[in-house]
């Protein structure tokens, strides 16, 4: 469980608050500022047609609870299991007027949801010669850790990025979630926001007013000159973890978090590896045409004459997510692997 | 009179110019001047017009791969079309779209759609935007008898029930979806039963008379804008050209185009019934037609000439509004 | 007497052992023995045992989520069953599956489907081979009040109809989907009246009993080995437990479940009939009783003690024949 | 339109073929062999239940037809529109006995059907710990080039390469086409065959006997030592022509066309960089996680030592394809980017 914000600027009254809550809260206050936000998705208040609680679950992460009873069923709607619609109401509507915040509960579930994202929402403002908007976010649970299986556990963020016209927030922390979140739902272009499932009860002071921060803009939650890590949502924890960890043996690692993967804030990492001469990308997504290697290649063809040692990815292997504990641990990337990388970049 | 005169012209002037506007993009492609894929959608004019001619531009549509008439019906510039189907940069979409894409959120057009079944859920969206904003506008779909066998098209008309959205759902069955028989691609022996199961009002009727479609779309227009919910409406209907232009279609029956251009033509039976009826008469027609021709023959003229798109400015631009 | 001693017997054992075997998964995942998300079954058994009860291995079918009972009335092994569910690499897919995707291709069980909607066109993919292949097997999905509401769903209904394939379509309507009432996410009155629109014969019947369930199942499936295409069955159901183990379950009206497990209990049901028609004696009923607790608690027992996997062999291995 | 066929092995009776008919030989000659390689999607004959010609299409691209007349409508089955029961139904049939292969007419639809592709077919093998097959192969048409707009003209296939449990076969000629078509339908796991719609016609000598060309062995259209350029799918004829453009000017191109690029066969991409230091990647695909940086990326790891110039990725940009003739034409990357590049990593 992490407990770090970075570069968290708090002025002002704040709280310990947890992922969960940081949305949460975002979500409220600009449900109440901007009466065209509405929340829609499976459960995302719960019990619709029921004969006992309503807001039964919140969404099923409960990170949506409490705003239909504030909101209204208008405004946090109830959908069957069609997230097809789903999306496409959400996109519709953004054209039209709305700044809908959708929910796809498991983010695997884009498969029966990706043409409306990839082919609709995020090509309609080119097609349509610049002559649309569609302010949008889809929020979405991402990753493993929770042993539920190849179907509820990927990340997938690396296909989303792969789209233009697509934004991808992942914020690591929750200072960061809810200044992203604010910023997404305030943004005039398609966001897919992505929320690592094992993160939810992570904390950090998060204030109480709103804030929106930009995106494309890196945190960097350790600075550092030997070695550069860029991680990614529940990387980040990892990533800082080894860090600390190397800094006790003399190794000054930096660590940088894009925050936002689409658009990615090349410049830090490149910024960075002028400094430090070496890279190691960790990301919990599978490796092929994924995010790690998104961004190496990206470093190896601008930044190859600051290199001074090959750069190391660490990834899922090119597997299904397995549901064994013991295989989804040696799955997602773990502290050791980013030592291991980190000592082999420092040899190499 | 049943019907104003002036709403009489508007409808006539509608269906005959997309019919002209599609024949002539037949020609256009065939000599080159249309780059892509097109399929056009003469024979089916008066469906488009009686969906869309009480409509606003506040009212949203949202169309298929078949769309030309679509636009025009919702009150698209022709000109404008014709540049973007041409791949201008003063075109509807600045030449970005395309037939298979072209848009015009001004009028209410929410896009054509190349994707089979992409439009439904987008147009419950604008639905659901209506619905939400209170301001009583109405949203409609185009859909085809091949594309209502597409899971996003049933899960949206599901989708509109329960929240009872006004979305009109206008099926255009013109008996093949490309190549294949609707009877074939479609299990059930009727899709406005089927339509009626997910628990919506659902009519079949005979999409080549303007005014039969025109009165059961204002029963559907009228129930959506009240807060009746969605609607079904299956118009019968014949494609008078190739699913897209250069398509063979050896699939169809010896003379069946023939015939249908014959006897099965909405342009044809509306003329023959307002003449009848005495609402209008052949000579007022005959002179929209030559106003009709003219306009389009400035547009062709226009879309030629008109300015291509310069990959330095247009390529990268459009995708996001800041990134 | 209408049924054999034998086929009650097996029927009786069939639903019993899905009971108890839910029950023990609810205890063994709050003593923290499974890991994960775990959708139990246990209210529903009667309509698992009706549809599998005369398929052979080579019939298929598809399941969902909750997919335990499926397995056992499918014929899989408890024992390895409870060793998948806690992760065990002698489990029935080497504890890579896992409840939700628990899968016994030996005993024609194509997997449970933890996407809702994910399996119905699978199950025509099977059913298409049977067709093909000339095998007279037969395919049956199940599927929920929810998951109908999903398009991949909707599509394999119309495919299965086109293409006249031996495909029964079971709806288990436990009347929730999660936390949403069934009669919210379904648009229409009647999911059977939806069904049938799709063109093959839909039916709705009471799925607390067995032999009701039977009867219906039973005509579905001859009707498809003989060539006479799918069909629709909704069976009625309760939903014992939570959505998933450890459901607060707010959304449920007071006394809900406990009246159901006092009224809706489907082997309640079952005893009462056959001890009432002179079929089975309650003491014979009370001796498998027994005999089912033996082996669920030695299905226990080994799982808590089978071997884990092995990341170094087994997290690479299984991802292709040959790469 | 290229006539060059890379490295092909023609023993026996060949002849001058297209890609459409080396596909269409080879499918009719397996549909032959194997009574249970079926045939199905919309159009693939086309027809059905009309007054007209039966099998009045073969496939919107003809590569289908004449199948359906010989091996009849129970193996070249017409579907309704309807996408994920197409993919459903050939993966559901392949794990009962039958080697399906389903056409997706336009690789855009896997919006529509891509749950069964990544959450059910691709993962099937994994999540049932080993114990089935699914020999499927999904053949669609890719790219750009037909001024068909944004949604009929994407490549896409770096979002199946990053899915584990697929291969991804992308064939540059006639001859290859065959070759990997035979062994897609021989092999035992998911295939995607990815056709790109602009090479339909492109011809070359095609042995007329059966062959099967393996999967994960590149092919080498030119060998030379000064730089790699590695391209695939339609972009092999360019890097074909740049390489001989620049032959002219003395700059040696080794062009390596992976031919799959699930399996890649990286040996053959890092063995070539060892000699020449340089590589130039060239991709019709979107920039961002997609297979130019994957290649880049990998290159930068395991080739890292070998590198003597930074690595230059030649991809169309981060953009929908664009409908208009000339923004199409900019789309694609042309000989002259390629040109541009070598150019670029032979200077610096
Ligand atoms: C998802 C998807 N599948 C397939 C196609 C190819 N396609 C384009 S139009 C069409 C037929 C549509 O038939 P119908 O809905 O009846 O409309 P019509 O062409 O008759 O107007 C097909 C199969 C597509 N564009 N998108
Ligand atoms: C595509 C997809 N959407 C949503 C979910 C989350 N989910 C799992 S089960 C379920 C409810 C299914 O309801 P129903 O079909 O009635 O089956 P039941 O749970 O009642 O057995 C939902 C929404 C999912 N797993 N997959
Ligand atoms: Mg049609
Ligand atoms: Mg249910």
């Amino acid at each position: 469980m992490t407990n770090y914000s970075n570069d968290p600027k708090i002025a002002g009254k704040s709280s310990l608050k947890t992922i969960r809550e940081a949305i949460n809260d975002a979500l409220r206050a600009e449900m109440r500022r901007d009466p065209t936000v509405i929340v829609l998705g499976e459960e995302v208040s719960g019990g619709a047609g029921c004969p006992g609680e309503d807001d039964a679950y919140g969404g099923v992460f409960g990170v949506t609870k409490g705003l239909m009873p504030e909101f209204g069923r208008e405004r946090v709607i109830d959908t069957p299991i069609s997230e097809a619609a789903i999306i496409g109401a959400a996109a519709g509507a953004a054209n039209n007027g709305l700044r809908p915040v959708a929910e796809l509960m498991f983010f695997d579930f884009i498969g029966v949801s990706f043409d409306q994202i990839f082919n609709q929402t995020a090509k309609f403002r080119y097609m349509f010669g610049g002559k649309s908007k569609t302010p949008l976010v889809i929020r979405a649970t991402v990753g493993g850790g929770w042993r539920a299986g190849a179907q509820h556990s990927s990340m997938l963020h690396s296909i989303v990025t792969h789209i233009a016209g697509l934004k991808v927030v992942m914020p690591s922390n929750a200072y960061d979630a809810k200044g992203l979140m604010v910023q997404a739902i305030r943004d005039d272009d398609p966001i897919i926001f992505l929320e690592h499932k094992t993160m939810y009860d992570n904390t950090c002071e998060v204030p109480d007013e709103q804030y929106a921060i930009p995106f494309g803009e890196a945190a960097f939650p350790r600075h550092g000159t030997d070695v550069t890590i860029v991680a990614i949502s529940n990387m980040v924890t990892r990533a800082i973890e080894a860090a600390d960890i190397l800094a006790k043996e003399g190794i000054s690692c930096e660590v940088i978090d894009p925050r936002t993967v689409s658009p990615l804030d090349d410049e830090a990492i490149l910024e960075s590896v002028e400094v430090t001469g070496r890279l190691v990308v960790v990301d919990e997504g599978n490796p092929r045409c994924g995010l790690a290697s998104d961004i190496a290649g990206i470093v190896a063809e601008k930044g190859f004459h600051s290199l001074i040692a090959p750069i190391r990815t660490v990834t899922a292997p090119h597997t299904p997510v397995p549901f064994a504990p013991e295989l989804e641990d040696a799955y997602i990337p773990s502290v050791e692997k980013i030592l291991a990388a980190v000592r082999e970049v420092i040899g190499g | 009179m049943p019907y104003q005169k002036d709403f009489l012209l508007k409808a006539y002037r509608s269906m005959k110019t997309i019919r002209e506007f599609e024949e002539r993009c037949v020609k256009e492609f065939e000599g080159g001047n249309i780059p892509g894929f097109v399929h056009v959608s003469n024979g089916q004019e008066a469906i488009a017009v009686a969906a869309c001619i009480d409509l606003s531009d506040k009212d949203i549509i949202g169309s298929t791969h078949r769309g030309h008439g679509h636009c025009i019906a919702k009150g698209c510039d022709i000109g404008a079309m014709m540049k973007e189907i041409m791949g201008r940069v003063t075109g509807l979409c600045k030449g970005k779209g395309g037939s298979m894409h072209i848009a015009d959120i001004d009028k209410g057009m929410l896009g054509a759609n190349a994707i089979v079944g992409g439009g439904p859920p987008l147009v419950n969206g604008a639905a659901l935007a209506a619905k939400t904003l209170g301001t009583k506008n109405i949203a409609l779909s185009f859909n085809g008898d091949g594309s209502a066998n597409q899971g996003t098209v049933m899960e949206a008309m599901n989708m509109a029930v329960v929240l009872q959205l006004p979305h009109v759902f206008v099926y255009e069955n013109n008996g093949y979806a490309e190549g294949t028989a609707a009877n074939y691609g479609l299990g059930c022996d009727s899709l406005t039963d089927r339509n009626a199961g997910f628990g919506m009002p659902a009519e079949c009727i005979d999409g080549l008379d303007f005014f039969v479609t025109y009165e059961a779309l204002k029963v559907a227009t009228q129930r959506a804008r009240d807060g009746g919910g969605p609607s079904a409406i299956e118009a019968m209907c014949v494609r008078f050209d190739g699913h897209f232009i250069g398509d063979p279609q050896l699939y169809r029956g010896t003379n069946e185009i023939k015939d249908a251009r014959k006897t099965q033509d909405c342009l044809k039976i509306f003329r023959q019934r307002v003449v009848a009826e005495g609402w209008l008469t052949a000579a007022t027609m005959n002179a929209i037609d030559k106003e009709i021709m003219v306009e389009i023959e400035k547009a062709v003229a226009d879309a030629l000439t008109a300015p291509h798109p310069d990959p330095a400015t247009d390529l990268m631009s459009d995708v996001y509004c800041s990134y």
